[in-house]
């Protein structure tokens, strides 16, 4: 029996386990039903995410899906699993080793310029805004946050925007973009007109500062993913917009790719295209959509879209009040 | 046993620090060292390093962020006021942060369900009693090291929390929960409660000293009684005021200084509080006298477990939200176990406060708040918290009169 | 190294109060107590006397449960009773002075006095008694009655922890903190080793007033002017064994002596 | 000074954990029941709930899948082995991993920048001790608790390490650097120093025994003396000969023993490891006879920051890239104190060896191991791990001869 | 209560070898030495009495190094010196028994008896001592025989943990490993209270030996038997002062009771 490995970087983020890995094995059990996947989490710590691919391969794993919790550690990884011919995909974070054969991911730049692009247009001349940046280890971090800055930095050159505050969070702690939120309002004495979040969980630690100062629903907040706190907080009209991928897609994709491996065969006609990764190797490439959600509108756009997500799980709670769920 | 009466003022210095009142002084003596240092060296450097700044604005000490301060660290603290009193003991507990996120999650959960808030919170903080004390268990009764089996705990709980989240966090909506961090007390309420409790404060001192001296025993000087008076007074109206000048007394703060008022009283004036110090101190001299040694340390491992349920309850309230990395994953342990020992808790037993651990979470509540505002990159920050941080304790550490050389 | 048996008594002369038989002790390779008897009865000192080493204060940490012994039967006013903890030792009326006193040195002389047995308040029915509000003037108060009647001049404070207190000191806690208490049997486990001259003389004073008053009472010493002084029985342990038991008023210090280094050569020795 | 001659056989296994071998049997026990766990219960279960399955794999016990764990818990156990000196002290460092880190990031950038690969091992190993050494100076000489100055550190390093690597991490490609992972010892070769070791051993123990003779000292048993030797030689040959199954011992395995041996030679064989276990026994008595207490604790901060910087350079070697998250941000930390208390070591000091913590790193090592094996999902692991762990120390606890009851 | 004082000699008889003038030690609010004068002499052993918590231990520890005192000048044979911690003392030749042992519990019998003074084996000239490898073989050998010289007969193995030793057979290494080493100066802080009847013959046979080999003694000691055996004179200490320095020939053992108990109440004070 052939096994495969998906190896998760953390639970931090929902949609690790809920959606990737979930629509990852349902497409494997799909397309190929005598491979079994090993789905295993790091929980954000580097030295087990090797661990863990060692133990893949004792077992006689025929291909790796990483999704790195960085670029560099990984690539020991690939390398590794390289000298057994045992091929590796770097999913959603690009792996920098000569040995990645193929990746899956959104345009995240697009994204983090559709986050940014959100909250000036609901900003006006002279605003000030708040930026709560992703993890500094996190490689994809650095991408939404350059995305951001091609659609902000001419305004904050020309004075049209004022960067209030900005900060990394660590690991995508949201108790950490919480505590920064705090500062930021106090710093500003609560003259805040925007927040531009890279990821859903930081917008949700925002917004409960801003809920502490009345403020929650005043001003757009930016998020990634539509996780369904997210989407709850849309249809509270606390969260303005989030950035979704179908990541059932990658999933797809990913699970395709990982099938011809198994059975060696090529697979360079589900991946026409090639980028080069940070050590300038030549990756197969799938890019897949991506979506601006806003408002409810958008969630019903996700929920009819990811197929993770049900109307009922969005509507409980609070949000189960809503127009939307009514 | 007639005393003494040649005092140098060094000598009643000394014997100051020696009172109950004197072992507040060196965490309050580094706190006031961060206070000074974000609050006023910091802003008048970069008033002075940079000629185009209008005006000063000493943010770290307005009241706005004394409020915000006081919250951030509550939830530090409550568990740092639970741990406090598994060190007391001797012990160590490594999964105060985990079962605080496992009663967090649970309540996420029932309220969901539709349990009543105030409900939920009874559940959970059972729960979080019968978390704690099942360690104790196998601490005091096989007779495993508590650093083993709370790291155990950790793992275990880790593992539970994700369970109970298997998306990883959740929204917390319920009124009743939500409320617990933002009800403010109506600002003339707060000072009259504290007016009250200064009052009582002065009559049990008053009472106490006649009953001394009508027992014919050793009697307090006046100064130290009304100082103590006078010191307590000052606190609690600051606190009262400056939360006043920004909005009000939030009702988290009076549950947390409730809770560890009890935690403190049965710690310190009754006779299972006296078995933990004993215990503590030597806990073979206490198993001799006949404590119930093992039944004590399941109970403080209850009693940590409890206060971690009420700081998960905090933490929800206050988050709004429940999420693994804010309660298992985070820096929450190690910086609830610092603030107690920060606070003057020995590792080693037997020696230590309540109070203190509040202090010396807002020790490090305060470094964290403090670098936040101060707009340093990640790796600023992290340096210079750890170097305030020791400057804060050494300055501790030198005033205290020289001891044997050997700790 | 003949000696006569003449002089030695049946140990049971008055009917014993406490008694133990065949009492087992080992600590890994170590054999502390090798099946050893003992007894004592109301209103009487009884001496236990023994080289370093010899197992005196393993007895007396059996008797009071602080030590569970391997083997042994243990019995009051001769019915069975088990004593496999402290606190059962404290339920059956023990109370005993540590060689190494046991005190709590984190703790001030008045908690010390009291520790175990803290007085709380009246009134707080409504609370279990571990939760009651400490009595802590009563505390001071009987701390002070106590420390003056062992007449350590030098202690200036109740409120003074014990960590910092000199070894004579510390030794008048202990021993006030184990005649302070209600019981039938008190054990003291060389009690005067640390003391001065008067504090020891009121120690001895407090023995017989002890005696006096129908308690049972063990006295450990090497000292064998204070032996002689208080005891009414000696019983003499070596090298984890019974040697044999005295009535002091019948024996003598050499005899005792003798007996404690090197035993008896004869083997009659009515303890085994 | 007449021994006893009636030795019940409980007598002779109680003495037998008095000896120096005694004291690895508790955590050898719990090792024993984690590899029984997961080497034959686990795969046993499996084949029998699951008719299906063609035949049972015995892959936890499997020579590679040892070689991965040894290899796997190299990190931890050499920061182990430096945490035990301090834990024997009496003292706590929680800054290891964070140091370790530093370390490793500065390894990075100084071959990065063309220095030869193993000069840059040499300084970072300095740089090592510079960061212990600091900090203990801190801890003996201005008298700040070890948990408050190793907390400061371990936010300080962490800062460091960010400053070192702005990106979070960096690719090591140095040869000199990832050969020490990737070296094997020739088959052959690593049998000849297993039977040379024994052999040295067996002639060291012949002759203590004999110079105890010709000095009228107790005298070991014969069985006693084989027995030690013949454990020795079967762990020596079976790890040996496991190694080679899969493919060969590695230099990094060499390396780790033979720096444990070092230090664990100094910690039981000279008078500064005397002075260690003094100081943890008894500060005040170590101090009373001379001891330069401050000193020996300086020394031993420095030897953990040496260690760390050790585990610092295995850890980029065996990643072959470092990362802020695999020393500093992760659970490397609690992982390797739990190793050493694990292995025995009491927080209290005075008590442990550093072997021992070897063993308490494989306890460790192999939950992480054993479970990636079983295919359960995170949240079940975690609640495994907790759960193997204290199944497995309650079974050492359990073993013990029962102690007084406290503590 | 009126006492004469021409028993009394002055302090400077004989030239001392260890002096200390005007010694003060406060802790906290307690004023434990006040001003006390102290000397002793080579091959004389000075007694050292008072009450408990007169102050005695303190002044072996301020001496021996182990406490710094506030205020106060020492000298050997007349020579300034410093003595700010035990090294200094171990260096100027003071060994010390301390009452309270200061013994590490979890190390063996043979570890104690050589700490701080560990041998080590020859011939590692390439490494600085304290990494050479022990001797212990050398040590053991060492501790039996002090062992055996104290006659401490129960002591099993010199490789047993002293945290599992009687009270004795502690205070009987804590006396060999000061009396072992070399040294001009041995002070005892109360080496017999826990010792057996031929245990303190022994000691008090050491006591005189070191004395006729030419070291100064300090013996401490609550037994006015030892003290009039061993002493050739007794300085009495009360609350932390000094009250007189007596030729033990020339007084009797009631005199210094009642001089430890209530001092002198004429004024005439020749040590103060
Ligand atoms: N916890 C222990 N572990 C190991 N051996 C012990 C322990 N306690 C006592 N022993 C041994 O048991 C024997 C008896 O000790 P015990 O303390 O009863 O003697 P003792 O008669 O009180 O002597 P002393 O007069 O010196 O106080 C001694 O040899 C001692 O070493
Ligand atoms: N570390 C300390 N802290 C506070 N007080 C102390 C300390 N050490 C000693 N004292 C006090 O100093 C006084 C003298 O104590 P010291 O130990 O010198 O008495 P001593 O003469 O040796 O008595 P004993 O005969 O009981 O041993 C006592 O009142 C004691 O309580
Ligand atoms: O989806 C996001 C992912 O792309 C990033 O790498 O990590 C944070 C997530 O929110
Ligand atoms: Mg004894
Ligand atoms: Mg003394």
């Amino acid at each position: 029996e052939d096994m495969v490995a998906l190896l998760l970087p953390e639970n931090v983020n929902p949609r690790w386990e809920q959606q990737d890995a979930a629509a990852f094995v349902s497409t494997m059990k799909e397309i190929a039903p005598g491979v079994k996947v090993e789905v295993f989490n790091a929980n954000n710590d580097t030295s087990v995410q090797q661990r863990q691919a060692e133990q893949a391969l004792t077992q006689g794993a025929k291909v790796l899906v990483v999704i790195p919790i960085d670029g560099e550690s990984s690539a020991v990884i690939a390398d590794m699993a390289a000298e057994e011919d045992v091929p590796t995909i770097a999913y959603d974070r690009m792996i920098n080793s000569a040995n990645t054969t193929f990746w899956v991911q959104a345009d995240l730049e697009g994204m983090g310029f559709d986050q940014a692009s959100h909250v000036i247009e609901n900003t006006k001349d002279g605003d000030t805004l708040v930026m709560l940046k992703g993890s500094p280890t996190d490689p994809n971090a650095a991408v939404i946050h350059n995305g951001q800055l091609r659609a902000l930095q001419p305004l904050f050159d020309s004075g049209k925007r004022v960067m209030g505050y900005e900060n990394w969070t660590q690991g995508w702690d949201p108790a950490i973009a919480r505590r920064s939120m705090d500062q930021a309002l106090t710093q500003l004495n609560n003259n805040v007109q925007g927040v531009v979040s890279s990821n859903d969980g930081n917008a949700g630690a925002a917004i409960a500062a801003l809920e502490e100062q009345g403020m929650a629903g005043t001003m757009p907040v930016s998020g990634l993913d539509c996780t369904v706190q997210a989407q709850q907080l849309m249809l509270l009209g606390k969260q303005t917009q989030c950035g979704w991928r179908p990541l059932a897609d990658m999933a797809k994709a990913a699970a395709q790719v990982t099938v011809r491996l198994v059975n060696g065969e090529d697979f360079s006609d589900l991946a026409p295209q090639k980028v080069k990764n940070g050590v300038g190797a030549e990756v197969a490439y799938v890019p897949v959509g991506s979506y601006s959600a806003l408002g409810a509108d958008g969630v019903a756009y996700v929920i009819e879209n990811d197929p993770s997500i049900t109307k009922e799980m969005v509507c409980q709670g609070e949000a189960a009040a809503t127009a939307f769920c009514k | 046993m007639q005393p003494d009466t040649s005092f140098s003022p060094i000598d009643r210095l000394r014997r100051m620090r020696e009172t109950r009142l004197g072992s507040f002084v060196p965490v309050l003596l580094a706190l006031a060292a961060i206070w000074v240092y974000f609050g006023l060296a910091l802003p008048l450097w970069d008033f002075w390093s940079d000629p185009d700044a209008g005006s000063i604005r000493f943010i770290f000490l307005s009241p706005r962020n004394i409020y915000n301060l006081f919250m951030q660290s509550a939830v530090i603290a409550t568990l740092a006021v639970g741990i406090t009193v598994v060190l007391l003991l001797g012990e160590i507990d490594l999964s105060a942060a985990a079962t605080a996120g496992v009663c967090a999650a649970l309540l996420g959960v029932l309220v969901l369900a539709g349990i009543p808030g105030w409900a939920a919170c009874l559940i959970v903080m059972a729960v979080g009693v019968i978390m704690g004390a099942a360690q104790g268990l196998l601490i005091a009764y096989v007779g495993i090291p508590s650093f083993v089996v709370t790291l155990a705990g950790l793992l275990g709980y880790q593992g539970l929390m994700q369970k109970i989240l298997p998306t990883g966090n959740l929204n917390i909506g319920d009124p009743f929960v939500r409320a617990i961090a933002r009800i403010l007390i109506p600002d003339l309420w707060g000072l009259v409660m504290a007016g009250l409790l200064v009052l009582a404060i002065a009559a049990l001192a008053l009472r106490r000293q006649a009953e001394r001296k009508a027992r014919g025993l050793e009697l307090d000087t006046n100064a130290t009684l009304w100082g103590q008076v006078a010191f307590f007074a000052i606190i609690v109206f600051a606190a009262v005021l400056t939360m006043n000048a920004y909005r009000s007394v939030p009702l988290l703060i009076i549950l947390l200084t409730g809770v560890t008022a009890i935690v403190g009283w049965v710690s310190t004036s009754t006779p299972f509080g006296r078995s933990i110090f004993a215990v503590g101190g030597n806990a073979e001299s206490a198993r001799r006298v006949g404590m119930n040694v093992r039944r004590i340390r399941v109970v403080a491992f209850g009693i940590v477990g409890l206060l971690a349920a009420i700081g998960g309850i905090f933490g929800a309230s206050r988050y709004g939200s429940v999420s693994y990395t804010a309660f298992a994953g985070g820096s929450l342990l190690l910086e609830s176990i610092g603030a107690a020992v920060i606070g003057g808790t020995s590792l080693f037993g037997g020696r230590g406060s309540v109070w203190n651990a509040i202090l010396g979470a807002l020790v490090i509540g305060s470094l964290g708040n403090g670098l936040d505002l101060s707009g340093a990159s990640a790796a600023d920050k992290l340096m210079f918290s750890g170097a305030i941080l020791l400057l804060a304790v050494a300055i501790d550490a030198l005033s205290r009169p020289a001891g044997n050389g050997a700790r | 190294m003949s000696l006569e048996n003449n002089q030695q008594v049946g140990p049971s002369a008055p009917p014993p109060h406490l008694r133990v038989a065949g009492i087992e002790k080992r600590f890994g390779g170590v054999h502390a107590l090798k099946g050893v008897d003992f007894e004592v009865a109301r209103g009487e000192v009884m001496a236990l006397v023994g080289d370093n080493g010899a197992g005196k204060s393993t007895l007396m940490k059996v008797l009071a449960g602080a030590l569970v012994c391997d083997g042994g039967d243990f019995f009051i006013d001769e019915e069975p009773v088990v004593i496999s903890n402290p606190h059962d030792a404290g339920a059956l009326g023990i109370q005993i002075v540590y060689q190494d006193l046991a005190l709590c040195e984190n703790l001030d002389v008045a908690a010390n006095l009291s520790l175990g047995a803290e007085p709380v308040k009246s009134g707080w029915p409504f609370l279990p008694r571990f939760l009651r509000p400490l009595d802590d003037l009563e505390m001071e108060v009987r701390a002070k009655a106590a420390i003056d009647r062992l007449q350590v001049r030098t202690l200036r404070s109740v409120r003074a922890k014990v960590g910092g207190l000199s070894g004579g000191q510390r030794q008048a806690i202990a021993i006030a903190r184990a005649v302070g208490a209600e019981c039938s049997v008190v054990m003291l486990d060389e009690p005067t080793a640390a003391l001065g001259v008067a504090q020891t003389r009121q120690v001895l004073d407090v023995v017989k007033r002890l005696r006096d008053t129908g308690h049972a009472v063990v006295y450990i010493s090497h000292n064998m002017r204070d032996i002689f002084e208080v005891s009414d029985r000696i019983c003499v342990l070596r090298h984890g064994a019974n040697v044999a038991t005295w009535k002091t008023s019948e024996t003598t210090a050499d005899e005792i002596v003798v007996a404690m280094t090197a035993g008896l050569d004869s083997g009659t020795n009515n303890a085994a």
